[in-house]
């Protein structure tokens, strides 16, 4: 089963690499962007089909390790069969 | 003393450290594998600078899983000293044996450049040879050095006396100017609320050498190792 | 004999040949060789290895012109890199290499490979490296794309470096347009080694088998080695996915685990996967070792299923090496690596045969003699052509005076060219290692040797302008400066390394300009006592036709025997007393006053006195061995002027008063053998009788203190607040970054 | 109109980010894991409500700026309105 984790900075705390990107995306041409948050995305092939398993693994996998709870947030989403990646 | 310096696979600045204490200081020294979870009796463990395994997700995230920091967590709740420099800290973050998360710096970019610090803290193991007030001239290098928490836990920091450094003018002044990367409040070390464990971004093993010209660096290992030679006559006394 | 040619793969013949960079008489001479036709995989591997850039065709006969013995030498050129003598037990271990093609197309990746490529050569001999510089060049700064090509690519630098652990503590930053569509990226990297504990990339010993460490071979990069031996165009926009993705930590991994296995003494040779891999490392290893070579390709980690013996052949996939072991003793070096996380695969033997035989999938992939095609290698002697109009570009130019000074000096100090190159030396750890005495930002760099005394210092230069309007007298030039940088430190020059950035050598007028600067170069290193130990070429810098400036970077270093008295490039104290060396002329060929105040490039750059340099650099040298200066700045591009400003952007800025037989233009004349000297009053009779006695003109011109540049000729020439000039020397390149 | 812009390496080309994590994941535990891809994921405020404009914006961007085609593959997605983000 294929998984995707997004994490983000946690919405209170400020986001430098975001705000650059805003900043430079204005510079560039895009006056509308009011707002981008920068974040990273993994996609993880997991060794279970099994919907339950694979929501507690990847859980326990950014608690331990994807995400820093600290300063970010994480969700989970499970990718259909042939992965919705281009 | 009997030292260990921590290396994990990326550690780049763990020969330097070596140098300091075996060489400058003439400690006993010994270099510490990541998948051990031994200390072998060291007193003083130091978390080098580097990218340790490539510093890949966030900066620490992956070695603060190693097995030695298992040992290493075991050593700072019984009261040992645990210095974390650069990389060190952020592992120490991660590792959660300090407070806090560390960030990209402010202009996102690697910044290697001398910088001032103020000593918020002369009392603790590794600072007793400074004096309250005291600035420093150390070397930075790093991309992630942008300390951040929330504004609750940064209060409860200040409270209870956690920040060792901050970033300041060459005249102690905190100013936004001499802030490097963008840290809350100027933050350039912490140590726990017990203060035998402490991490900071710049180097003091950059600058711990007059053939470098600059010898800022040396009272930190000084001040550790001071403690440490106390302890061991103390015990030694006892027998 | 029959070797394998899948279906799938192209036909092979001249055209498709042509395809993959073989002329048609290269074709003919490998069919030759072969005595039949080749199958598409030994097609590739001959284009590979015979590419310009493994084989140094077009300029192996001009290389062996260069001086390369030395007293000092214990390697020269021919292997990863070379190696000389620094005293104390100690060898330094050195050499430059280009990423040109790579960083244009991709700036980031390009310049981190660069760097890395450069390491391995270092610690695959050996030795541990302990410092980078880079010598770039790059196009006019306001384009869009040429500004995300700069942040790019020091991106790239610092990424690899400063993940290494590896301070970068010196190099140069060059802007013209002639470098709009072919920008330069030269990495150098210096290691350190015990005198008898070099290794060699030599095979030898039928049956000892080969192995291959560090990461998987995936599609990355095929024929990089021949992309890097074509002008650009179009196509190349194509060609991206070529590009390779550098791994820094691997490469760490990779570091400590090679110098480790090293010490167990099982392994006898060693060489990284540079361009064309897996390719020229073991053709190369055996070439020079006359050895043959037994491969089972079907034992290569692969990242992705599915390479064909090709692909893997010509694979520069990034972070891997190839070594040889002692047979019998593949598990003490295998654990070595295994420990540090890395990947062994044991995928071969060392044979008798002379010949390379690879075998997949239970057929026979390649078969083919080793040496034909390494030692053996078509060498061109291309048709040179001295320029039509030389005497038009040699014509003197006309000189304008500035209307003022201290305008002049302002604006020069806020072009590119001048300004503080901080922005950029701030983004690498100069500092790790602990041996960095001087870091960037000086005229040479200097570490220390730690356990001894004495310090290395090293230096990078060139001026294309100069080469481009005179190689011979450029070449020559470069080397002189790189030696005056040098002598500023006090350090003696052990060696140099080279490389050599130029357009199409099938051009005539290209290769005059590679042989000239090759003979420049040749000159001054005899004049100058300075092997050459490595180098290298990088032809084919062209884009749509326009070539770049020739541009043979020299990367020179020096040993410093005791760093106790070492001066700065800065003004130390106040009513220090300033010491100008050598003789003032008025010389504009190519000078960056008339380039950047009047966009004039016109007239055959300054002259080049060997023996003058020669008795600079020696003075220099005994004046910081006797501890009499405290300051010692030489006089490059820019002049007397631009010099004496940078002598007062120190940590604390601190002016100067002087008094010169120089006024307008002439401030900014590029005459060279010159330098400024600063000292302790009571040690100027000193300084000025060693001057006398060393054959070198000196006056004294003034003193330091206080916060004004004061410049008197006569009347006044300029003043100007020092502050201020630093004030705009410091943040013109991010202003001009638009930062 | 608020979209997300996930970026990833193209998949012939070396991610040694993904490596790194998928390795530290099976040593602490995840042994199941047998690919992770890393990848950057922005969310955008875009000034318009237009849905062709967006599309044409958010592919210009990334041509531009967030993502680095010689070496990344990326793609887009539009949020519903109040922003999918946890
Ligand atoms: N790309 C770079 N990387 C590191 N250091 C650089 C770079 N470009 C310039 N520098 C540093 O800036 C200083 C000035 O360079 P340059 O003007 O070329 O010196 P010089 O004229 O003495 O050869 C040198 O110390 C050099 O090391
Ligand atoms: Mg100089």
């Amino acid at each position: 089963m294929k998984a995707r984790v997004t994490v983000y900075p946690r919405r209170e705390i400020l986001d430098p690499q975001g705000k650059a990107i805003r900043d430079a995306l204005t510079r560039v041409g895009f006056p509308g962007v009011d707002d981008v948050r920068a974040g990273k995305s993994f996609e993880i092939s997991l060794g279970t089909e099994d919907l339950q398993a694979a929501d507690r693994q990847l859980r326990e996998m950014c608690e331990k390790l994807l995400a820093n709870t600290v300063v970010e947030d994480y969700s989970l989403e499970i990718l259909g069969g042939a992965g919705a990646q281009p | 003393m009997k030292c260990g310096v921590v290396v994990f696979p990326g550690s780049n600045c763990d020969h330097d450290v070596y140098h300091v204490l075996k060489h400058v200081l003439e400690q006993e020294v010994t270099f510490l594998w990541h998948q051990d979870d031994s200390l072998q009796g060291c007193e003083l463990i130091v978390l080098p600078g580097g990218f340790a395994y490539g510093d890949y997700l966030r900066a620490g995230a992956l070695a603060a899983l190693s097995p030695v920091m298992g040992a290493v967590k075991r050593h700072a709740e019984a009261g040992g000293l645990v210095l974390g420099i650069c990389n060190g800290f952020q592992v120490l973050l991660e590792a959660g044996l300090l407070p806090g998360a560390m960030r990209r710096n402010e202009n996102l970019r690697f910044q290697c450049l001398d910088v001032h610090l103020r000593t918020e803290r002369a009392d603790l193991p590794f600072t007793r040879r400074l004096k309250p007030g005291q600035v420093l001239r150390l070397p930075i290098a790093h991309a992630e050095g942008n300390y951040e928490d929330s504004p609750a836990r940064l209060d409860a920091l200040e409270a209870n006396g956690q920040v060792v450094f901050r970033y300041c003018e060459p005249d102690g002044r905190i100013t936004s100017e001499s802030n490097p990367n963008g840290a809350a409040r100027n933050i350039a070390g912490i140590c726990n609320v017990a203060g035998n464990v402490l991490g900071l971004m710049p180097h003091p093993e950059r600058c711990s050498e007059a053939v470098l010209g600059n010898t800022d660096g040396l009272a930190l290992f000084a001040s550790a190792v001071e403690v440490g030679s106390r302890h061991l006559q103390a015990a030694g006394a006892g027998r | 004999m029959t070797v394998l040619q899948k279906t799938a793969e192209p036909a092979v013949n001249a055209e498709t040949a042509r395809s993959i960079g073989l002329t048609e008489e290269e074709f003919e001479r490998l069919k030759k060789i072969l005595g039949r036709d080749p199958n598409w995989t030994e097609l590739g591997i001959t284009s590979a290895l015979w590419s310009e850039h493994c084989s140094y065709k077009s300029s192996k006969v001009y290389l062996k012109e260069f001086p390369t013995a030395g007293p000092h030498v214990l390697q020269g050129p021919g292997e990863n890199a070379g190696v000389v003598d620094v005293g104390h037990g100690w060898v330094a271990v050195f050499k430059m290499e280009s990423h040109n093609h790579p960083s244009f197309i991709e700036p980031y990746q390009g310049s981190m490979t660069g760097v890395g490529g450069i390491l391995r050569d270092v610690f695959t001999m050996g030795a541990r490296p302990i410092a980078c510089m880079d010598a770039l060049r790059f196009g006019e700064i306001d384009a869009p794309r040429m500004r995300f090509l700069i942040d790019g690519v020091v991106r790239g630098i610092g990424g690899y470096g400063n993940c290494m652990g590896i301070p970068t503590v010196g190099g140069e930053t060059g802007f013209h347009r002639c470098y709009d569509g072919n920008i330069l990226v030269n990495a150098f990297a210096l290691g350190i080694a015990r005198h008898d504990r070099i290794f060699h990339a030599r095979a030898s010993g039928a049956g000892n088998p080969v192995l291959y460490v560090g990461s998987r071979t995936g599609r990355d990069g095929i024929h990089g080695a021949t992309m890097a031996s074509e002008s650009f165009d179009k196509e190349s926009e194509q060609k991206r996915p070529t590009v390779q993705v550098g791994d820094p930590f691997t490469e760490k991994v990779l570091l400590e685990a090679c110098l480790e296995a090293m010490r167990t003494g099982a392994i006898v040779a060693i060489q990284d996967m540079g361009a064309a891999g897996l390719t020229s490392s073991t053709f190369e290893m055996a070439g020079r070792g006359g050895t043959g070579l037994h491969l089972d390709l079907d034992q290569v980690p692969l990242r992705q299923p599915g390479l064909t013996p090709y692909e893997m052949m010509l694979s520069e996939s990034q972070e891997r090496m190839v070594l040889v072991a002692k047979k019998g003793r593949e598990e003490e070096v295998e654990k070595v690596f295994r420990r540090w996380g890395l990947e062994v695969a044991d995928i071969g033997e060392i044979t008798t045969t002379g010949r390379a035989v690879l075998t997949w999938h239970g057929e026979m992939a390649a078969d083919v003699p080793i040496q034909p095609l390494t030692e053996e290698a078509p060498v061109y002697r291309r048709p040179v052509a001295e320029p039509t109009d030389l005497a038009a570009r040699w014509r003197a130019p006309e000189v304008p005076q500035p209307d003022d000074p201290r305008q002049a000096l302002e604006e020069l100090l806020a072009t590119p060219e001048f300004a503080s190159k901080r922005w950029i030396w701030q983004q690498y750890d100069h500092t790790v290692r602990t041996n960095t005495v001087q870091g960037p930002g000086g005229d040479a760099a200097v570490l220390l040797l730690k356990g001894t005394p004495s310090g290395l210092a090293m230096t990078c230069d060139v001026n294309p302008v100069y080469c481009y309007f005179d190689p011979r007298r450029g070449g020559a030039q470069a080397v002189a400066e790189a030696v005056r940088n040098l002598a500023c430190v006090g350090a003696e020059p052990v060696g140099l390394t080279d490389c050599l950035n130029f357009g199409n050598p099938e051009r005539p007028e290209i290769s005059w300009q590679f042989r000239e600067a090759v003979r420049g170069i040749s000159d001054a290193c005899r004049a100058l006592a300075v092997p050459v130990i490595s180098g290298n070429v990088s032809f084919y810098n062209e884009t749509e036709g326009q070539s770049i400036y020739p541009t043979p970077a020299v990367a020179m270093v020096g040993v410093i025997p005791n760093l106790s008295n070492l001066p700065n490039p800065w003004f130390q104290r106040e009513g220090d007393r300033i010491v100008l060396l050598g003789e003032d002329r008025s010389e504009f060929g190519g000078a960056a006053y008339l380039r950047l105040l009047y966009d004039l490039e016109q007239g055959r750059p300054p002259e080049v006195d060997l023996d003058a340099e020669l008795r600079l650099a020696r003075l220099l040298r005994g004046l910081v061995a006797r501890g009499l200066i405290h300051t010692a700045h030489d006089l490059s591009e820019g002049g007397f002027l631009i010099s004496l400003a940078e002598a007062c952007f120190g940590r604390r800025t601190l002016g100067a008063r002087v008094e010169v037989p120089l006024a307008g233009a002439d401030l900014f004349s590029e005459t060279q053998g010159r330098a400024l000297v600063a000292c302790a009053p009571a040690a100027l009779d000193r300084v000025l009788q060693a001057a006398e006695e060393a054959g070198v003109p000196a006056r004294e011109i003034g003193e330091t203190g206080g916060g004004e540049l004061v410049v008197k000729s006569g009347g006044e020439v300029l003043s100007a607040p020092v502050d201020r000039l630093h004030e705009i020397w410091s943040t013109a390149l991010p202003k001009a970054l638009g930062l």
